[in-house]
């Protein structure tokens, strides 16, 4: 049981026989996939796909649990979690104190998940989708309030929802998959 | 310089293949510059003179996409240059990134729990069927076979569906960290990758006869670009390309690293060297890979619930970090993870991408960043080659070579 | 396997340099040895390591200390054909003055695979190396090669975790 | 046309032939015809700025199939009108974005794909990068790194409408320029290096 190399011999360009024989193999593969196609386009708009659970999409806090131990701000390889301080009234003393939470920038932000892995107390969580998109650079910075909202999500009010299964016969296949969830 | 290599002109190879004769170089060459904006997808610069139509020298002019990963990895800790460094092959994630995460696992003294190690191998090989499929669409785009690009690129999803799955990203995964991976399979898993395997299979076969035996394909690849075992050894060149040319030069055979040498597969080697054989390389790796992945699904169903990250970090781990290991299969990682600190010393890692062989030297004076990170990636090892096969050939043959090299840029310029 | 052949590797390069009296000193790393030598012997000690199997630069590294105020530039290489060494790296490497532009010979008459790591070098930590084909940037534009990147004393600074926020914090 | 807004007209041969009978009626101005053809001709041209590159030919391959919203990505920038910008720009490849975009026929478009194309991403900080908006105008940001095929085609639906709703081809077909944007020039000389 371990690697061994094999040196395997390569098929040679034959006679002119050979060659119609090719081109025709080469024919035939493509009239067997015009009657039997194996389709699986996505029709965006009309169509958006409902990505598996666990999928690294948009993230956003859950400021309830959110500790303020900026373990995510200090993992962010592109330094995009940032902290802010805000005052913060504590509801048994009523004193006013400083409290940081992170905030978001999306210019930078790689959705490599280590922020959510990191928090401690799973106050951040990913959204599993990720078609957004700017018209505007200052939009992406997210503030306390905006980070806290999941992003408008305009496909799903356009389209259907699919999802893509793996298939033996025909690889991918794209089935319908309910809404929400 | 050894004798035979010949810096202008054409070489007469040892195999006998047919090539153009060499030929001195007239007065009146002129240049033409290739890229960076050319229908390929490579990203780099190739400055060639020509006399009439054949290539006489070849100049690659890189670095288009030198990001500066070798100093970025010198300020950023030790656990954030790995999607940094991944960011150099983004389409082969996990086997560009491995050989960091050993290194550093070297230096600190640990390793990664079996389980772990099979899901890296797991990943790693994924990630290389999607790399070659990547490389014949972007093959078939340069010689105008659409068929070719529009198979792979949908073929490719497939597994990029099941790295999906299994990392959540489609390709920047992320997937190993020091002391073992963040994620788990799903008891379903082992089941989707033998159905894409079984599919891979018969679709392989279709490729054979769609492409690699149309003989339109093999009279433009056939004897074209040829790399002589000797050239090979003597400008370095790695991964399909070397193998390609007779040499059975693999990590996974001469330091294997992982699993490897628990695993029975084949390294495949063609002895011609030329565009044809280095695409039938991949081809048959695309096949190993397969046989691979289905004795690391075999493998894993048997040792469900084992560790998957080491026990320095596993200790460590609140009533959250057990709770969400436990259901959602997610090892999380640790707030020390950010600052932690690796012991002085150095060490290489070196793995085996689908390119070639990717070093990392990395060196460490005890403190919270790498003193050095040295990458040489397999792409910047196989440029050398465009210097070095093009001449002789004719400027028609050049998206042929190209394409049959599987270079990219972004690896190569780091 | 790879322990056997890393120490074969070694057992046949010190012979190699001992055949041809360089004088050296051994420098060990978790998974490979460096054997430093003295700039004027370096090309010898090359040649002498090629023709004892070790065909192949796999990387010229080169290292900036300036707490030394040295920079060492070692040639990894290996052999891609030989199969008992197969994928050992041994190093061959020189201490460079720290100076705006050192210098030192070039090896890309010995291994041809290191003619663009060199350029590399080069570009990256200013050293000159004598006798190089085309020595010139190979992947920086110009004016950004003469502030040698990679020196240590070219700082790139990291933002800490509260700076940049284009919005005011409280609210 | 505002009542038909939010709608995607991919493939929906009923619209085009009403909107097409429209404009030959004269019932439609000739600004809005020209929005309406460019929106469904946006061909990005081929060049490929760095890594996202891999998840831009997956939006025009066979899954994500970019070509249903009228876009083909096409050689010769003379032909094309879309330069997507695929992650990060560095500053030797900036002056080649820059002559490329210079090379593109006007009414032009630009989106920036990735996180290096907008604030740099995980290179934020490296000597050898600039920002795409620097060096040339851009209409939409797409973020992540790499986005999602999904995100692309966003993108181009996004850009249709963008197009339609600020008349942006009808305008500059009118008055030669976009009624959004000054003429840009870039910032700095990006090309000063090579020029020497």
């Amino acid at each position: 049981m371990a690697p061994k190399p094999a040196v395997k011999t390569l098929p040679r360009r034959g006679s002119l026989i050979d060659g119609v024989k090719g081109n025709l193999q080469a024919l035939i593969v493509g009239l067997k996939y015009f009657l039997d196609p194996k389709r699986f386009t996505l029709v965006y708009p009309k169509e958006y796909s409902k990505l598996p659970k666990g999928y690294r999409g948009f993230i956003i806090l859950n400021k309830q649990k959110c500790i303020s131990c900026a373990a995510c701000a200090r993992i962010c390889p592109s330094a995009a979690m940032k902290m802010i301080r805000i005052p913060v009234k504590d509801p048994k003393t009523g004193k006013t104190r400083m409290k940081q939470y992170p905030v978001i920038n999306y210019q930078r932000c790689i959705f490599c998940g280590y922020c959510v892995d990191v928090c401690p107390t799973e106050a951040l969580y990913h959204v599993p989708y990720h078609d957004v998109v700017y018209e505007n650079l200052s939009e992406m910075f997210w503030d306390l309030e905006t980070f806290q909202k999941e992003p408008e999500y305009k496909t799903a009010k356009e389209g259907s929802p699919v999802k893509f299964l793996i298939h033996e016969e025909y690889g991918l296949i794209k089935v319908p998959a309910e809404e929400g969830g | 310089m050894s004798g035979d290599i010949r810096f202008y002109g054409a070489f007469k190879d040892e195999l006998g293949l047919k090539t153009i004769p060499s030929r001195r170089i007239a007065k009146d060459t002129y240049e033409i510059f290739i890229g960076p904006q050319h229908p390929g997808s490579g990203h780099m610069r190739i400055i060639i003179k020509v006399d009439g139509d054949v290539i006489v020298e070849a100049e690659p002019d890189i670095g288009y996409v030198h990001r500066t990963m070798e100093k970025l990895g010198e300020i950023r800790g030790w656990i954030k240059p790995i999607p940094l460094f991944e960011r150099m092959a983004i389409h082969d994630a996990c086997n560009i990134t491995l050989p960091y995460v050993r290194a550093v696992e070297k230096l600190m003294g640990v390793e990664a729990p079996e389980r772990a190690k099979y899901l890296r191998v797991l990943l790693c090989e994924i990630n290389r069927i999607a790399a070659h499929l990547y490389g014949f669409a972007i093959f078939g785009i340069f010689l105008g076979h659409s068929t070719m690009y529009m198979w792979a690129m949908g073929d490719r999803e497939v597994w990029i569906e099941l790295a999906q799955e299994l990392t959540g990203a489609r390709l920047t995964h992320s997937y190993p960290v020091p002391g073992g991976v963040r994620r788990d399979i799903h008891d379903e898993y082992p089941d989707m990758v033998r159905r894409a395997i079984r599919y891979m299979r018969k679709r392989l076969e279709d490729y054979r006869k769609l492409f690699l035996d149309n003989p339109v394909i093999k009279s433009r690849l056939e004897g074209v670009g040829v790399i002589s075992k000797k050239q090979v050894v003597e400008l370095g060149i790695v991964g399909p390309n070397a193998r390609g040319s007779g040499v059975a030069y693999d990590v996974r055979l001469a330091d294997p690293y992982e699993v490897y040498d628990q695993l029975d597969f084949e390294i495949p080697v063609f002895e011609e060297g030329d565009a044809l054989a280095r695409t039938y390389v991949r081809v048959e790796e695309i096949k190993q890979s397969m046989n691979i992945l289905e004795q690391v699904v075999d493998w894993l169903e048997k040792h469900k619930g084992e560790p998957i990250i080491h026990e320095s970090v596993s200790s460590k781990y609140g009533p959250v970090h057990k709770k969400v290991l436990q259901e959602q299969r997610r090892a999380k990682l640790l707030p020390l993870h950010a600052t932690m600190k690796v012991p002085a010393g150095r060490a290489i890692g070196r793995g085996e991408t689908a390119r070639g062989e990717v070093i990392y030297y990395v060196e460490s004076d005890g403190g919270l960043n790498p003193y050095r990170v040295r990458i040489v990636t397999p792409s910047a090892r196989n440029a050398i080659a465009f210097k070095y096969a093009l001449p002789g050939h004719k400027v028609m043959d050049l998206p042929a070579i190209y394409g049959s090299l599987d270079y990219f840029p972004p690896e190569s310029d780091r | 396997m790879a322990a056997d052949k890393l120490s074969t590797a070694r057992q046949r390069a010190e012979e190699a340099l001992k055949s041809i009296g360089v004088s050296y000193s051994v420098e060990e790393g978790a998974n490979f040895v460096e054997f430093i030598v003295d700039v004027a012997r370096l090309k010898d000690a090359a040649l002498a390591l090629k023709n004892a199997g070790f065909g192949t630069v796999v990387s010229v590294t080169a290292t900036d200390y300036p707490k030394k105020n040295t920079i060492k530039v070692v040639y990894h290489v290996t052999s891609m054909i030989d199969d008992e060494v197969k994928g050992a790296i041994i190093g061959v490497g020189v201490y460079l003055p720290r100076i705006d532009k050192p210098s030192m010979p070039s090896l890309t008459g010995v291994w041809l695979s290191a003619e663009f790591m060199e350029r590399e070098v080069f570009e990256f930590f200013g050293v000159e190396f004598e006798g190089h084909p085309d020595l010139k940037p190979l992947l920086l534009i110009p004016p950004l090669a003469e502030k040698r990147p990679l020196r240590k004393d070219f700082v790139v600074r990291e933002e800490n975790i509260y700076e940049g926020v284009p919005f005011s914090n409280v609210g | 046309m505002a009542a038909e807004e939010g709608k995607v007209y991919v493939g929906n041969v009923d619209v085009a032939a009403r909107r097409a009978r429209d404009i030959l009626l004269g019932k439609l101005k000739l600004e809005d015809a020209v929005d309406w053809a460019t929106s469904f001709s946006l061909w990005p041209v081929h060049l490929t700025t760095s890594c996202c590159s891999t998840e831009f030919a997956a939006t025009f391959g066979p899954r994500f199939d970019g070509e249903q919203f009228g876009s083909l990505p096409w050689v010769s920038p003379r032909q094309t009108n879309l330069i997507v910008i695929e992650g990060t720009v560095t500053r030797k490849m900036a002056c080649a974005v820059r002559i490329t975009w210079e090379q593109m026929p006007s009414p032009k478009f630009a989106i920036a794909m990735g996180a290096c194309a907008l604030d740099g991403g995980l290179f934020y900080n490296s000597y050898n990068v600039v920002r795409p908006w620097e060096v040339i105008p851009i209409d939409i940001y797409i973020p992540g790194c790499p986005p999602r095929p999904e995100s692309v085609a966003r993108a181009i639906v996004e850009l249709q409408r963008k197009i339609r709703r600020k008349h942006l081809a009808g305008e500059w077909v009118r008055t030669g320029w976009r009624p959004d944007r000054e003429p840009v020039k870039p910032k700095e000389d990006v090309c000063s290096w090579w020029r020497g």
